[in-house]
C-alpha cells in the first residue's frame, strides 16, 4: 500500500512559483497551504495577498483570494470576515507592507481582536522594489536606500513586530519562527497551525512572524543567505510564541 | 544618420551594458543617443531588453519600435523583434546561441558565434561586448577606437582590470563584423527630421 | 422629518446594505450616530476604523465578499480614500462612499462646500477610471438616491460617490419611506466567499503585469464608461422651455438657484435651471436643445469653478458660460444669485476669474 | 516489513537552489548538469534507493518539487 | 549621460534641495537609490519614510521649516498623498513632488503611462486648490525643469508637481549640467524656525474655522493662481507655422508624437505639435492663433483621454478634437500615431470613446 | 519683595482657551508652556498641533506652531526635526490623532529614535467632532459611536499607548501620567520636562502620555470627570515611567 | 403662502426644538416644511439659530437669509438678524433679555417677555416655546392645537412628562402673539413661486 | 519673618469650573453669584488673607485665571 510522505498541498494550484531560486517565501506558502489542508477548510477559505513579493499569491494558493492595496491587507480581511464571520480569512504581508505603510492597520486588526490569522514574512528588506531597507532591516546591513549600512541616527532602529504586537490586548496568538532548517520550518508549520485554529475556535487575531530570505537583494546565494538569517538575523529576532492562549502554549499546533 | 538599435536577449547576458557602450562611444564622437531599458518584472531571470539610438541631429523619439538594427543574443528575442525590423534594415544573431537565421530577406543579416568566441577568451560574459564589436565592424557607427574607450565610461572602477579582455572582445566581434559591410541607404527609412 | 445625515443612512439600510466602516468627521457625524444604533438593529455591522484609509479597505473586502457595503467621510478624509478607491475601480467593486463637502483645501472648515467637485468627477485616484456621483439636493432625494446607489453599483461592479454638503446633512425635511423589504441584491457569482460549491477559486484584483492585458481591462473599463455615459447621464429643468439664461447648479446650490430663477422671472428674465443629478455622468442632453436659443449659461457653485468646465465642454462654445461662486462655507443667498443672473442676462460678465471681486462686491 | 521509498522531482519547478542538496542528511542529492525549462540545474537522486523517506528535503525545498510515497507492506 | 531618475535627483540637488522624505516605489527606484548616496555627501537627509502619507507630511514639515525639499512616488503612491499636498496648498508651502506615472487604476502595473492627468491637474485632492505641474520630455529637460520646480514652488508659495513615466526615468541621455552654486532659496520670514530674533510666532496653518475667514484665503489662493495662469503657461511648437492638423502631446509621448509629425510631413500632410510643458496651466496661447487654419486636433495620450478635454477647452468649438491612447504600460508607436493622423486629417473620426477599438485594430 | 509664585508662563500668549469648563487640556497646556519656560527654550521651540480640541493650539503656545494634518504631526515633527536639528520640536496630540488615524507615524517617529518630544492626551474619546469612540474609550463606555457601550467582540479592546511604544528600540523616554488631582499634576509636569530634556541630550524619542478629562463628552461636570478618571481610567491604564534613560529614571524631571 | 423663518439665540436656549415644533406642527397640516440648523463651532457655548420653512408648495430654497418672520431670543442675534428681515415682516423678540425693539419701520416687532413668562410657569426653558406659542398667535401660521399635539414630535419620550407645561407655555405666548394680528400680505416678497 | 501672599483671579478668563474650589486647601475659594463676560460664575476667594499662597488652585486651574505672588520681608 503506497502511502503519500509528501506530497503538494491541495490548497496550492498547480503555477510554478516566480519567486528567486532559494527564496524562502515558497515554504511559507507550502507550509500555509499544508495548515489548509490539515484543517480542511480549504473551501473555506480566503486569502488576502499584500504588495511585495508575493503579490502573485492570488495565482498559488488555491482558494478564493484577494490582492489588496500596499499594507491594507488587515483592513480588507476585517472587512471579508465581518461580512462572512464563518469563513476562515488570512493575510500573507511582507515587512513593507506590515511594518512599514501598514502598521496602522496591523496594530488595529490586533487591538481589534479581528478573528483572523496573519502570516507575516519578515526578510529584512523590500524584496520586490528592489532591496530597499525595510522597518526590519538590521543596523549596519546595505540595501539600496542604506547604501553605507543602515544607520541608526538617520534611519532608526528595526522594529520588532512580535514584541510590539503582543502587548496589544485584542492579540490571542503571536509567535516569531524561523525557516532557515528543517527543525525550524516544521516549528513554523506548527505555530502557523495554532494561528489558524486560534480563528477557527473564535479567540481573535493570532499573527507569524516568519523570518524568511531574499538571497537576490540579499546578495547571496540560497544557501549562504539562509546562513545570514541564522547568524545576523535570529540574534535581533528571537524566536518564540510571545503570546498565546494558555492551553494552546508551546507543543505541536 | 539616425542609427535605431534593439539589442535583446537574456537577463544576465550583458546586454544593457551593450547597449550603454553604443551609447557612450556615440556621444565620445559628439553624437546625439539615447539609451533605454527595458525594466520590470521582466528584468530577473527573464528577457532583457534595450534601445539604444545614434544620431547626427537631436533625437525625437528615443523609444525604438521599429529598429534599423536587431542584435538578438537567444532565439526567443530574435523570434520575438525580427518581424519589427525595418526593411533594408540588419540583424546580428548570437549563433552559439541560436540555430536558424530570420526568415525575411529584405534585411540583412550576421551570424557571430558571440558566445563561443567569449568562451574563448575565458569569460562568457563578454559576449554581448563581441556583438556590439561585430555591429562597428559591420556598420562603422562608431569607430573601434572610440568604443575601446568608450569601455572606461561603462564598467566600474572596480571592473576596470577586465579592459583587456573587453578591448579584446570588441575586436574579435569588429572581425566578425566587417565581413558583411552594411549601409542602411538602401532601406526603406521613415521619419523626416533625420 | 429626517436629517439629511440619518436619510442617508435609513436609505442605505433601505437599499439592503448592512455594512458600514468609517471614520468619525465633521459635518457627516450624524450618519455614523445613526447607523451605530440602527445597523446592529437589523443584524448589520457598523465599525469604527482607525482611519479612513482603513475604512476604504474595509469596504473593498466586504465588497469583494459580496456584500452591499458603504463608507462616509467629509473632504480630508475622502482624499486619504483616493488610492483604496481607484483599486475598487480597478477592481469593479461594488459600493457606495458619501462625501459631505466641507470647506478646503487643506483642513479649511466644516461649513458647506461644493470644492470637491474636480476630485468627484474626474478621479482624484490614479488610473483611468470613473465612478458614477450622484448630488441630492431634498433629503427625500437623499431616500431615493441611496437604492439608485447601491443599484447601480452592483449593476455596474462599481464605486459610486454620493455628495453633499453640510446644510443637506443637517436638514430636516418630511421624507416618504417605502416599507418595502429591501430588494436581494444580484448574485455576484464573482465574490469571494470560499470556493465551496464552486470549485475554482474567485479572484479580487487589479493587477496585469503585462500591459497588454492591462489595456484589456482598461478598455473593459473604458467600454463599461462609455455605457454608463449612455445611460445613466439624470438631471432635472425647471422653467427651461423659453429660457434664455441658462444656470447650471446642483445639490443645495440648485435649491437657491431655483429660488433665484423664480425671482428673476418674476421681474420678467428668461431664466431657467438645469440641475445635474449625475454630476458624472455630467448630463450633456439637456444642452443639446438649447443652442441658438440661449444667450448665456451661468455654473452657480460652492466653489472656486470647477462644474463650470463642465458646463463649457458641453456647451461647446455655443455660448459664454459665466460663472459665480462663494467658497469657504459661504452659502451664496438667493438675492446675490439672482443679482449675478440679472447682471449677466444684462450683459455684465460674472467670469470665473472675476468671481472674488463679484463675490466680495456682493456681501 | 519491507519498506520501500518512492522520491519524485517535479524537474521543470526546480530551480537548483541547492537547500534539499544541503539539508539531505544521506547526501544523496545533487544538482545535474543538464539544464531544465526554467533554465536551471535541476536536482536529482543517483541513487534513489539510499532514501529514507524523511522528506527533509520536500520540507526545505521552496518550490514544492519534491515528492514522496512510500509503499508499506504489512 | 544621465538616467532620467536620476537627473531628477542631480537637477534637484544643483537647484538647492538637501531633503527627500519618500517612500519606495516602482518604477521611480532610481530616484531615491541616487539619492540615499547624493544627499548625505553634500550635507542633506535622505528619509525613507514609513510611508507616502507619512512622506508628503515630513515634506510639509520640512517646507514649513523653510527648506528645499522633495518628495518622489509613482501613481498609488501619489494618490496617498492628496491630503498632505491639498494640506500644502492650504498652508501654501513650497515643495517640488514628483510622479513617475504607472499604469492604472489600482495596483495596475509598472509600466509606463500618462493616466493620472486628470489628478495632476485638476487636484486630486480637496478643495479649490491648484499646483504647477512640469512635463519634461527628455533627460536634459528634467534637470533644467527640477531647477524651474523649485523657484517656482517659493516664489509662489505653493507645491510643483513634475510628472514623467517609466521610459523618461530609465532612459539615459547626455545632459549638461551647470556647475554654479545652488541659487539661494529666497528668504522665508514666515517659515517656522522658532521666533529668536523675531518676537511674534510664525503660524503655518490651513484651518480657518470662519467661512469669511477661510472665503478671504480662497480668494488670495484664486488671485494667486489666476497669475500663475497668466504667466507660467510652457509649451513647445513643432511645426506649427502652417498646420492643419496639429497633434497634442507631452512628456515621452510628445517625443513620438513628434517623430510622426516628421513622418506624415514626409508624406505631404501638413501636421503640427503643441507639446504642453505646462500641464497646469494648461497652455491655451499656441491654441489662439490656429482658429480657422487647423481643421483637426488629435490629442496623443498614455491614457484612456484626459488631456483631451482641456485640448477641447482650448479649442472651444472651434474645430474637432480627436484622441489617440494606449492604456496599461503600452506604448503607442511611431507609426500608430502617424496613421491616426493621417485617418483624422483624412476625415476618419479616432473619437475618445473609440479609442479602444482604435487602439485594437492598429496593433 | 514679592516674589511669583505662580503666573501665565511667558510660552502661553495671552488668548483665552477654548477649551469646555474644566477640560484638563488647557491644565497640560500650561504644563507644556511651564516646561519651556524652565528650559529657557521659548524662541527655539517649533510645536506640531494636531486635528482635535486642541486643534487651535497654535493660538496659545507663544512659539512657533505648525497646524499638521489628522494624525500626521509625528510626521511632520520629523520633517521640521530633519531641517533644523538644534530646534526643540515637539506634537501635541490627542488619541484620536494619535493612536487612530497617526498610528502608522507615532510607531515610525518612535522606531526611528526621532528626537522630538510628544506630549499623548488620552480623554478615551474623540472630543472635538462629538464624542465618538477612540481607541482608548474604555469597554463599557457609551460613545456617540458605542452608542450601548465599547463591546470587546465588535469594536475591540483599548490600546495602550505607552506599553506599546515602550516596546520600540528607537523610544528613550515613555511615561504614562494624569491631571486628575494636584500631586498628579506636578507629576505630570517632571515627566513632560524628562520629555524636552530628553530631546535637548539629543537622546531620541520622548513621549508622554497624560490622562485626560472630557467632561462635556463624558457627560459629567468638570469635577465628575476627575472622579470618572480616577476610578475607571487609572485601573486601565497604570500611571508610570515605562521606559526611561537610567540616569533619568524617577524623581524631579 | 410661504412662511419663511429664522430663530436666533444663545446655545441652551431651546433653539434648534423651537424651530423642531414649528415644523413638526406644519407637517400635521399637510404643509411642506423644512428646518436647518446653523452647525459647527458655533454650536458650543455660543450662538444658535435655525431656519425654518413652512410652506403651502414644495419649498425650492429651505435656506433663509432673508427671513419673513425673525425670533430673536437675544439681543446679539437681535442686531445680528434684524437687518436682514424682509420689508413687511415680522420680529419677535425676547423682551427679557432684550433691551431695545429694532430700528426699522418697515417692519412689525412684537416684544414678549419670553423667559419672564416662562420662569412664572417654573421652567426658564420653555421661553422658546413661549416664543413659538406668541407667533402662532400672531401669524396663525399653524393652529395652536396642531403645535400642542406636535410637543409629542419633538420631546423624546421621556420627557413627555413635561408636555403639560409646554402646552401652556404654548398657550401663554399665543395669548401675547395675538396682539398682533400679522399678515404677510402687505411686505414685498420677491420669488416667483410661491 | 512677615509673608504676604497676593492671589489675583484673571476672571474674565474663568469657568467657573470650580476646580480650584475642589482642591484649595483651605477651602476659601468659591464661585461668584456674578456672570462674567463668557458667561460663567466666576471664581472668588471672600478672605484673602485666609491663602496661604500654596497654588494648588493655580495647578489645577485648567484656564491659567490664577496668579500668587509673595512679598517676602526679609
Ligand atoms: C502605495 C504603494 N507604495 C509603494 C508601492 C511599491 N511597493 C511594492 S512592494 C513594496 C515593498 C515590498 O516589500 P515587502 O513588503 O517587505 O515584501 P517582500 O517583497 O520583501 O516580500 C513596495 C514599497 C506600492 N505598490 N504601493
Ligand atoms: C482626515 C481626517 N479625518 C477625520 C477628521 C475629523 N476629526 C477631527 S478631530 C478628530 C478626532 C479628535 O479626537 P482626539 O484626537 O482624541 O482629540 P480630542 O478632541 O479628544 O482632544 C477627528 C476624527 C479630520 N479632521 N481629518
Ligand atoms: S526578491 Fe527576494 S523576497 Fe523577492 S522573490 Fe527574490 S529572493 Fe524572494
Ligand atoms: S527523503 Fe530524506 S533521504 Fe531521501 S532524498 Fe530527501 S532528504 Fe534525502
Ligand atoms: S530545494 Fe527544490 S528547487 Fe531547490 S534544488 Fe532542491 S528540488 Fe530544486
Ligand atoms: S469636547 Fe472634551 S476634550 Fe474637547 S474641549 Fe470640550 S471637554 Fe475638552
Ligand atoms: S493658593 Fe492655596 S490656599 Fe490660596 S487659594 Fe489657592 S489653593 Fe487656596
Ligand atoms: S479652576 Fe480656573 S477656570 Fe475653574 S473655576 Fe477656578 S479659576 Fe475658574
Ligand atoms: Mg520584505
Ligand atoms: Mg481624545
Amino acid at each position: 500500500m503506497p502511502r503519500k510522505i509528501f506530497t503538494r498541498p491541495q490548497a496550492l494550484t498547480g503555477k510554478a512559483f516566480h519567486y528567486c531560486p532559494g527564496c524562502t517565501h515558497g515554504i511559507i506558502h507550502r507550509i500555509v497551504a499544508q495548515v489548509i489542508d490539515e484543517l480542511g477548510v480549504r473551501e473555506n477559505t480566503v486569502g488576502i495577498c499584500p504588495v511585495g513579493c508575493a503579490v502573485f499569491a492570488y495565482d498559488y494558493f488555491n482558494v478564493d483570494m484577494i490582492e489588496a492595496a500596499h499594507g491594507r491587507a488587515p483592513a480588507v480581511a476585517t472587512g471579508v470576515k465581518r461580512v462572512l464571520p464563518d469563513r476562515v480569512v488570512f493575510t500573507y504581508q511582507g515587512d513593507g507592507d506590515l511594518a512599514a505603510i501598514g502598521t496602522a492597520e496591523i496594530v488595529h486588526a490586533a487591538a481589534r481582536g479581528e478573528n483572523i490569522t496573519v502570516v507575516f514574512v519578515n526578510n529584512a528588506i523590500y524584496g520586490m522594489t528592489g532591496g530597499q531597507m525595510a522597518p526590519t532591516t538590521l543596523l549596519g546591513q546595505k540595501t539600496t536606500t542604506t547604501p553605507r549600512g543602515r544607520d541608526a541616527r538617520t534611519a532608526g532602529y528595526p522594529l520588532r513586530v512580535a514584541e510590539l504586537l503582543s502587548t496589544v490586548e485584542g492579540a490571542a496568538y503571536v509567535a516569531r519562527v524561523a525557516v532557515h532548517n528543517p527543525a525550524n520550518v516544521v516549528r513554523a508549520k506548527h505555530a502557523v497551525k495554532k494561528a489558524f485554529r486560534v480563528q477557527l475556535e473564535g479567540r481573535g487575531f493570532a499573527l507569524v512572524e516568519v523570518l524568511s530570505t531574499c538571497p537576490t537583494n540579499w546578495g547571496l546565494s540560497p544557501l549562504e543567505a539562509l546562513a545570514w538569517l541564522e547568524e545576523n538575523m535570529l540574534p535581533a529576532y528571537p524566536l518564540g510564541e510571545f503570546k498565546a492562549p494558555p492551553d494552546l502554549t508551546g507543543g505541536d499546533g | 544618420m539616425l542609427w535605431e538599435i534593439l539589442i535583446t536577449g537574456f537577463g544576465g547576458q550583458g546586454i544593457l551594458l551593450a547597449g550603454q557602450l553604443i551609447a557612450y562611444a556615440g556621444l565620445r564622437e559628439d553624437r546625439h543617443v539615447a539609451w533605454i531599458p527595458s525594466y520590470g518584472p521582466e528584468m530577473r531571470g527573464g528577457t532583457a531588453n534595450c534601445a539604444v539610438t545614434v544620431a547626427d541631429a537631436p533625437i525625437s523619439c528615443p523609444l525604438v519600435t521599429e529598429p534599423l538594427v536587431l542584435i538578438a543574443m537567444n532565439q526567443p528575442s530574435l523570434d520575438k523583434y525580427e518581424p519589427a525590423v525595418l526593411s533594408g534594415g540588419l540583424v546580428l544573431y548570437n549563433s552559439s546561441l541560436i540555430n536558424r537565421g530570420g526568415g525575411r530577406n529584405d534585411i540583412r543579416v550576421l551570424d557571430v558565434p558571440a558566445n563561443a568566441l567569449a568562451e574563448e577568451l575565458g569569460n562568457v560574459r563578454v559576449a554581448s561586448v563581441v556583438m556590439v564589436g561585430a555591429l562597428i565592424g559591420a556598420t562603422q557607427i562608431v569607430s573601434l577606437g572610440t568604443a575601446m574607450e568608450a569601455l572606461a565610461d561603462v564598467l566600474p572602477p572596480h571592473r576596470h582590470g577586465l579592459l583587456p579582455l573587453n578591448r579584446e572582445a570588441l575586436a574579435r566581434g569588429a572581425l566578425i563584423g566587417s565581413r558583411c559591410r552594411f549601409s542602411p541607404a538602401g532601406g526603406v527609412m521613415p521619419g523626416g527630421a533625420r | 422629518m429626517m436629517k439629511g445625515n440619518e436619510a442617508i443612512g435609513e436609505g442605505a439600510i433601505r437599499a439592503g446594505c448592512r455594512y458600514f466602516f468609517g471614520y468619525p468627521i465633521t459635518p457627516q457625524s450624524e450618519l455614523p450616530h445613526y447607523l451605530a444604533w440602527r445597523l446592529p438593529e437589523v443584524g448589520g455591522v457598523y465599525l469604527q476604523a482607525e482611519s479612513e484609509l482603513a475604512a476604504i479597505n474595509m469596504v473593498y473586502g466586504a465588497a469583494a465578499a459580496g456584500a452591499r457595503v458603504m463608507t462616509s467621510s467629509s473632504s480630508p478624509g475622502i482624499s486619504l480614500m483616493q488610492e483604496g478607491i481607484s483599486y475598487l475601480a480597478g477592481a469593479e467593486l461594488p459600493c457606495v462612499i458619501v462625501n459631505i463637502m466641507r470647506g478646503g483645501p487643506g483642513l479649511g472648515n466644516i461649513a458647506p462646500a461644493q470644492s470637491d467637485y474636480f476630485q468627484a468627477t474626474r478621479g482624484g485616484g490614479h488610473g483611468d477610471y470613473r465612478h458614477i456621483v450622484l448630488a441630492p439636493s431634498t433629503v427625500q432625494e437623499i431616500i431615493d438616491l441611496m437604492g439608485l446607489a447601491f443599484d447601480l453599483a452592483d449593476r455596474y461592479r462599481n464605486p459610486v460617490l454620493v455628495v453633499g454638503d453640510g446644510i443637506l446633512g443637517q436638514m430636516m425635511e418630511p421624507v416618504e419611506l417605502k416599507d418595502e423589504a429591501p430588494p436581494a441584491p444580484p448574485p455576484k457569482p464573482w465574490a469571494t466567499t470560499g470556493i465551496r460549491g464552486r470549485g475554482r477559486p474567485n479572484i479580487i484584483n487589479s493587477l496585469y503585469i503585462v500591459p497588454e492585458d492591462l489595456e484589456e481591462v482598461n478598455r473593459r473599463l473604458a467600454a463599461k464608461y462609455a455605457a454608463i455615459r449612455a445611460r445613466e447621464p439624470r438631471w432635472e429643468t425647471h422653467r427651461l422651455e423659453d429660457a434664455e439664461v441658462v444656470v447650471v447648479a446642483y445639490g443645495t446650490v440648485a435649491r437657491i438657484a431655483r429660488a433665484a430663477v423664480d425671482r428673476v422671472r418674476a421681474r420678467g428674465l428668461a431664466a431657467g435651471l438645469i440641475r445635474p443629478i449625475t454630476l458624472w455622468p455630467f448630463p450633456e442632453r439637456p444642452f443639446a436643445g438649447l443652442r441658438g436659443r440661449v444667450r448665456r449659461f451661468l455654473a452657480v457653485e460652492m466653489s472656486a469653478g470647477q462644474m463650470v468646465e463642465d458646463v463649457r465642454l458641453a456647451v461647446q462654445g455655443a455660448a459664454p458660460v459665466h460663472f459665480y461662486g462663494r467658497t469657504g462655507g459661504i452659502v451664496p443667498s438667493v438675492r446675490e444669485v439672482a443679482e449675478a443672473i440679472s447682471s449677466i442676462a444684462g450683459g455684465k460678465s460674472v467670469a470665473e476669474e472675476d468671481f472674488h471681486q463679484a463675490a466680495g462686491a456682493d456681501r | 516489513m519491507a519498506r520501500r521509498v518512492r522520491i519524485t522531482f517535479r524537474e521543470d519547478f526546480c530551480k537548483g537552489c541547492g537547500l534539499c542538496v544541503r539539508f539531505c542528511p544521506r547526501g544523496i542529492i545533487s544538482l545535474a548538469e543538464r539544464i531544465n525549462a526554467q533554465g536551471y540545474h535541476p536536482a536529482t537522486v543517483a541513487e534513489p534507493e539510499k532514501c529514507v523517506g524523511c522528506a527533509i528535503c520536500a520540507w526545505m525545498c521552496p518550490d514544492v518539487v519534491i515528492e514522496i510515497e512510500r509503499d508499506e507492506a504489512a
